[in-house]
């Protein structure tokens, strides 16, 4: 379809500002604008017409199932939408006076205290925009440590190969350098890969559990004694707390630092690719070491601090819509969205597993991961060609070839808050592929038929890039 | 308790059954006896109503200021309401990160739109898909000058503070130095300075200045662009991109890169965010870009396409390795700002850029006026500006009992101004009457 | 001025020229030279920020009651932010009546599904797709009970008067007469008046009682309906749509029409508007109900279809001979209450009956244990009541004071109150304890 | 697709009211309901995503072009919306006391000055909440006027065959003898048709004009003329005021009442199917009649009123949405938006007139109409054939089959918010399209290929009508 500018035309606008009611000033002719910039003219009508034309070729949670794996696509409730626009939040400038803005600051403390007592935290810091932000956030809180108490020799970051790539490119960002470990068959810590590479130089170890491929750790608490006792300091990637939360606290399983994903567990609307929020909680003994926060530009104290990720003081409305999402849920409503979320994987993952088998043995978490390697030696159908047919199939398909360890890998991950007949649904989607690509593996490489485009050509966007438009 | 969870009695009964389980419970059977817990320590969970009353009672604590005299990089701008229902829109705001192509044309379209937008501003060549904020873009932008040995990082002292700030953070992180650009007397960065540090540096990697910088001022991008690259470092340029509907983009003024804090565009206050981070660089500097970028291609019909694209660069393939660490963004920001410039059109964001620019000009006419006030810097400036003021706390007293946010003190004697198109000549001539009756 | 109009000059020029004309006004040829205005004496358009401004300072105009204890047609209910956003759908919202069957299936689906609930509501057989309000719908069903020379219709008195005399107009259109039935001293219709009325008229077409009634009583309406029948005449009833949820359907109870205000079916108090009416009847006056109605067929393929049915009864083809003249109705205030009531649900929806029922006993109570006040009748209620007052006024006045909306005032020494399930305890105790202290 | 009951499973529910804080009522066994009223039960997800699909198989302006001829579909603009749903109009009870509504009182003063100057007329009432209501309540003017000179013989309204089907059904239900009269060969009144129906049982001419052709009537003062020389009233039905707003007036034609859609040509949305407003206007002498309205519920005085057509005092919101389009448009808008709307209208009809001749010569207003009756003849191809494809191809299909008094009718209205482009695309569409019921009549006969369903059997709809569901 065309773009914007393509359907501009000199002349037509939105009437939006009246005149200017103070005299006309000028600007010295060297600082001025040559040329405007190139923005397009359409009337409102045009303007609303393309986007909505723009929306109805995407597909969001609200268009339908999007078991995006590792990605924790729940349902995000419309009050927390409703409650986010309120004008008392909306319309409050991040420089107002501390004494003008004490509801912003109760919910803070009110969603740093129900994130605390999930997390097992202390401290809680709002400042992060989304999980990797968190990370970096947390890595330094690491590094400041060591540093404070003249430890420099702790250098070293440990990082499961299954891990989310951003725990490494957060280490890297950090200043740490990466040590890789093996996971072990069962998709676990390899922990004598583990022991084998503590030593002084260990600044911390990353982990998400359940991890990647949707299996809680069941060595979890001697993984994180045993870098403790080595000197360093256990994060924990919240990516996947949504299996765990109410059920067992990353405080309680030896993780020194954590980062929450709000626009996960706590359903906040993922926004096409964000605002997210990437909450960092913390022990107390790190708690010094947070983002300097306030509501003045310079922040006096928190001398400790690693500085600030950002400016002011998080993405607050995300906050808001959590707040909400958080005190409807409460003490019983989170340990049932675990249950509910762990349940639903199962059982999907069961209903398929004839013919799409687990990578992993026994119960998975919120997620499992399936491995088509076979399907794709035996017919030449790959993951991806799986997930263009189900595109077809009126759902999202699931992450694809992640995590690296598992060859073919699709990553499921239904959430809590799809039903049993949503899963039915999907699982005989699932099989009915399957039997397609035993008899007309063609028709799925041929996949999507009913998208707004056929299957586009990546290598040609990457070595040609264009990156914008031109007119 | 409130939930979301379709799930009956009935529906998870079924389901274990058709399991062979007997209860949830055996799922979790990997966790530790000992690491449960019995329960969370926070309230029971409550119905809709008693949420919403919760939250709007929060909400109902803070102070609106009808009339707001106040930036220091946050700005209330008028949002079409266009921008507002447009951007609602549920499945925008229920998608994730386009990673499926075929089935997220929209919203991959609409970043390639909202980046050939920013592009447009900054008179630059690419621009990514936004990152977390203004302060996160400088920082990130000040990595993307790092180059084979070349690591010293260089930041004018009239930056935003927070920028400056966050710029330490991540250099802290990367373990590189953050060496500081005097400010003039002028409320300008010392060129001369930076020409005199650099001549003795060869590992000079980057140079971030604000224009108009903090103080509002416009600042000689020209000249100090002259200085970088006589001296193998680049400039990176903070900007305010409303103002780039009235001043020469950093593009056309020698800037390697632009970036900045895009809420103006579109975005409400909103005590600090969501916000939104830009970034665009010279094509030679395409590939340094973090975070995701769209590309333009072909389907396999022939048809133009979008995708996510240079992938290599990022985090999910590259790893440590990874530009950046950059996965979710501020996607929903980056369309609401592409809306937004939609809405206003290319005749309607020059104007209000000018009508900013006006306003500013005669609000601080009529603040200097009064006895006590004063302009502090000579120069050319946006739609911010420092005076001086008697006793900042009580202009700000006597203003806020008339429910107007007045400028950002700088200490007891200085205040920071922001004009914008909704400030009204009633609005601006009432402020300077109240802030003239303080005085008497 | 603000326009919506995309043509620019330069289309207006390629689009004459395309046509061979030279300028718009050949267009208008048509029309006499003499009546031709030359311009219109009203103000220049705005442009969208002082229309904001100008409409905006309007709302603040008005005065917004935090706590509503009034009634009488209207009423606030909670409406869940689902209903809000769900509603707001552009489609939904920028649609027509759906014509075109295929193109609008969801449109029509929504309606069936509306028509479904409310025919489960009220315990009837069919609906049709909306019309006006309340009022109307009362008339309208009036006209339904008319039969060949049957045409005198029965309104009871104890009826909201806004419905009577909307019922009155209609019949001054159609030139029948409206015969009151009178109020008995127990608040209630007078059924042995009823009886004897129609004992001498053959002519007797319909009856409208109303219950709950306008004072919150509940009537006999079993007993009207024996005394209707048993004289060849149909009764219509009128209900409070969210009273069924706990109340006796008057499908169940003998009623032939059942109609009403859907406003508090999740439309907001709005000033009066735009508000719901809904009417249902038995199979058997099917072919009488005026205004769209849905129905479900099946197309080509043999898949389940819906369209617009029944149209032979409609003005677009019956002319003169239609049912009703009805075309345009309230449909999006159909798709409300539908997405209201499903957002609610079977046990959620007679939980907010069976709370705005408990809360105006207890409010009842409370007031009436206030020395000067006390229940006027005795029979069963709802959620609404009517108590003696001391000085309505004042007592208005006193509560206005705190923000609290009190009973509307039938004269100077009673007030019709209205509880619902939005009003908490608290705010029950507090308007008691303010009624009691002006007493003092 | 699935109904909402189909999806409902008990048990499912949303969270939306807390406990009941009082204690619980009782009320009596015999009034009490036996079995809870059939309502679906379902989770947010579910009916949000239910509503979703819906909107997705529907058709709006915000769409796509939709000139659905006589309904002037133009479009809604945002801000309308906005303004609309500020808590000081929403949250206003319509009882209040007068002093603490002012700003309503003041919006419904705003709305009439502006539509009094533009219909010429000198007071108006919000009350009647649509076109045909609007109707009624200006037949039921008529009907007390002359009641109230004693003028009883005058029971008759004459209606032009080409009217709108409302104007019959409306004068019926105000009591009046309909005659209707036929339309000249240009489509406009017969002036001696109408002499020869008037006379001293003439309650009054309802007319609109432009008329439902698209013709506006040159002799539109002389038939007003006549009509008041014999006695009689003269009712402007406002549908297509469209046209002429700002240009020439009902009043000053001659009309004595006048109805206005809001939702037509001040653009409110139509909301498939209404909420609307058809504001009544008429001139003083008629005013004391006008529908009763006011703060309370029983109004004191308006003696001569006939009283009122609905509780309170209208679609308040809709009036809150065209008051701020008029502030909007204003003085010179308001003209512009009637030259566009003719300008499309005659580009779009001068564009296909080739393969779609106007039913009627010379230019058209904001509306025309074209006959497919050859076309109809010579490949069997019908207006409804047409309607059908033209849904396959991006558009909603124009008004068919109306007026009456043209065979195979197609009744265009483009309105003034669509652009040149979509004006051409439009009329290649329509081009195409003749081609292909010359070369493939059988595919138009099968059209609609790509919507929701096939076309229906509307004869099996009402033959054996399915009203409601049934579990």
């Amino acid at each position: 379809m065309k773009l914007i500018f393509e359907k501009s035309r000199p002349g037509r606008g939105c009437s939006i500002l009246p005149p200017c009611d103070v005299p006309e000033a000028s600007i010295p002719q060297s600082l001025a604008r040559k040329k405007p910039a190139g923005l397009p003219c359409l009337d409102e009508n045009e303007i609303s017409r393309h986007y909505s034309t723009l929306a109805k070729r995407s597909f969001g949670v609200n268009d339908g199932f999007y078991p995006l794996g590792s990605c924790t696509m729940k349902y995000n409730p419309k009050v927390n939408e409703e409650l986010a626009r309120l004008p008392g939040f909306t319309d409050i400038h991040p420089l107002q006076d501390a004494c003008t803005v004490q509801g912003c600051l109760r919910i803070l403390d009110l969603a740093a205290s129900y994130l605390n007592e999930i997390s097992g935290m202390d401290a809680m810091s709002f400042q992060p925009a989304a999980g990797a932000h968190g990370e970096l956030t947390g890595l330094l809180l690491f590094k400041r440590y060591h540093q404070s108490r003249g430890d420099s020799a702790r250098t070293k970051i440990i990082i499961p190969d299954s891990a989310h790539g951003t725990n490494p490119a957060s280490a890297a960002m950090a200043g740490f350098e990466v040590v890789n470990i093996p996971s072990g068959a069962d998709g676990c810590v390899d922990l004598a890969a583990l022991k084998a590479v503590l030593g002084p130089d260990t600044a911390g170890l990353m982990l998400t559990n359940p991890n990647t491929v949707g299996i809680f750790d069941p060595n979890i608490t001697e993984i994180t004694r045993l870098v403790h006792e080595a000197g360093g300091l256990n994060y924990y990637d919240g990516a996947n707390l949504n299996a765990i939360m109410g059920i067992v606290r990353p405080g309680d399983m030896g993780f020194d630092v954590v980062h929450l994903n709000l626009h996960k567990s706590f359903s906040t609307p993922h926004g096409g690719g964000g605002p997210g929020s990437g909450a960092v909680g913390c022990e107390k003994n790190l708690a010094p070491f947070l983002p300097r926060s306030g509501t003045e530009l310079e922040v006096a104290g928190q001398a400790q601090s690693i500085g600030r990720v950002r400016a002011f003081n998080g993405n607050f409305l995300i906050v808001v819509r959590a707040a909400a999402y958080l005190l409807t849920l409460g003490k019983e409503g989170i340990p049932d969205v675990a249950k509910n979320a762990v349940l639903n994987a199962n059982y999907l993952m069961e209903k398929i597993r004839g013919k799409f088998p687990p990578a992993y043995e026994g119960p998975c978490m919120h997620e499992f991961v399936i491995s088509v390697e076979k399907l794709k030696e035996t017919h030449g159908v790959s993951a991806l060609d799986i997930a263009k047919a189900l595109q077809d199939r009126g759902m999202h398909p699931p992450t694809i070839y992640f995590p690296l360890i598992v060859h073919e890998a699709l990553m499921v991950e239904p959430t809590e808050t799809e039903s049993k007949e949503t899963l039915d649904d999907a699982a005989r989607t699932f099989l009915s592929l399957f039997d397609e690509a035993e008899k007309h593996p063609e028709s799925l490489h041929a996949a999507p038929m009913n998208s707004a485009i056929g299957r586009p050509d990546d290598v040609k966007a990457a070595r040609q890039p264009v990156l914008r438009f031109r007119c | 308790m409130g939930s979301y969870i379709p799930n009956t009695e009935t529906d998870r009964s079924e389901m274990l059954a058709a399991m062979g389980r007997k209860s949830i419970d055996e799922l979790f059977a990997n966790i530790p006896e000992n690491v449960r817990i019995k329960d969370l320590n926070i309230p029971k969970g409550m119905a809709e109503l008693d949420v919403t009353r919760a939250i709007a009672s929060l909400a109902g604590e803070n102070k609106i200021f009808s009339v707001v005299f106040r930036g220091a990089g946050a700005y209330k701008h008028y949002i079409p309401a266009a921008v507002k229902r447009i951007t609602a829109n549920e499945t925008f705001t229920t998608a994730y990160t386009p990673y499926q192509a075929e089935i997220s044309q929209g919203i991959l379209q609409s970043i390639f739109e909202y980046q050939t937008m920013i592009c447009e501003l900054t008179g630059m060549d690419a621009a990514n898909a936004s990152v977390y904020d203004g302060a996160s873009a400088a920082a990130e932008a000040m990595n993307m000058c790092r180059d084979r040995g070349k690591n010293n990082i260089y930041v004018s002292g009239t930056a935003h503070p927070q920028v400056i700030e966050t710029i330490r953070t991540y250099c802290f992180g990367y373990g590189i130095p953050v060496i500081m650009i005097p400010k003039n007397t002028d409320g300008k960065t010392d060129l001369t300075a930076l020409k005199n540090l650099l001549a003795d540096d060869k590992a000079a990697a980057g140079i971030y200045i604000q224009s108009p910088n903090f103080f509002g001022l416009v600042e000689d991008i020209p000249g100090a662009s002259e200085i970088a690259h006589a001296n193998g470092a680049l400039l990176a340029t903070g900007v305010n991109p409303i103002s780039l509907g009235l001043l020469e983009s950093p593009g056309a003024l020698g800037a390697d890169i632009a970036l900045g804090e895009g809420q103006p565009l579109g975005m409400p206050l909103a005590w600090g965010g969501p916000y939104l981070g830009f970034i665009a660089c010279k094509n030679s500097l395409m590939r340094k870009l973090p975070g995701r970028i769209v590309g333009e291609t072909t389907d396999t019909k022939g048809e133009r396409a979008f995708v996510l694209t240079l992938q290599a660069r990022e985090q999910h393939i590259r790893r440590e390795k990874a530009s950046s660490n950059i996965c979710s963004n501020e996607a929903h920001c980056a369309l609401t700002a592409a809306v937004y410039l939609s809405v206003m059109g290319e005749e309607g964001f020059a104007e209000a850029a000018r009508q900013c620019h006006s306003k500013a000009i005669y609000t601080a006419k009529q603040i200097s006026a009064i006895s006590g006030y004063s302009l502090v810097y000579d120069g050319e400036f946006f739609n911010e500006f420092v005076t001086q003021c008697p006793d900042t706390e009580k202009a700000l007293k006597v203003l806020e009992k008339d429910g107007i946010l007045g400028g950002y003190p700088l200490g007891k004697s200085q205040l920071l101004w922001c004009v914008t198109e909704l400030n009204t000549k009633d609005e601006i001539d009432r402020m300077a009457c109240i802030l003239k009756e303080a005085t008497l």
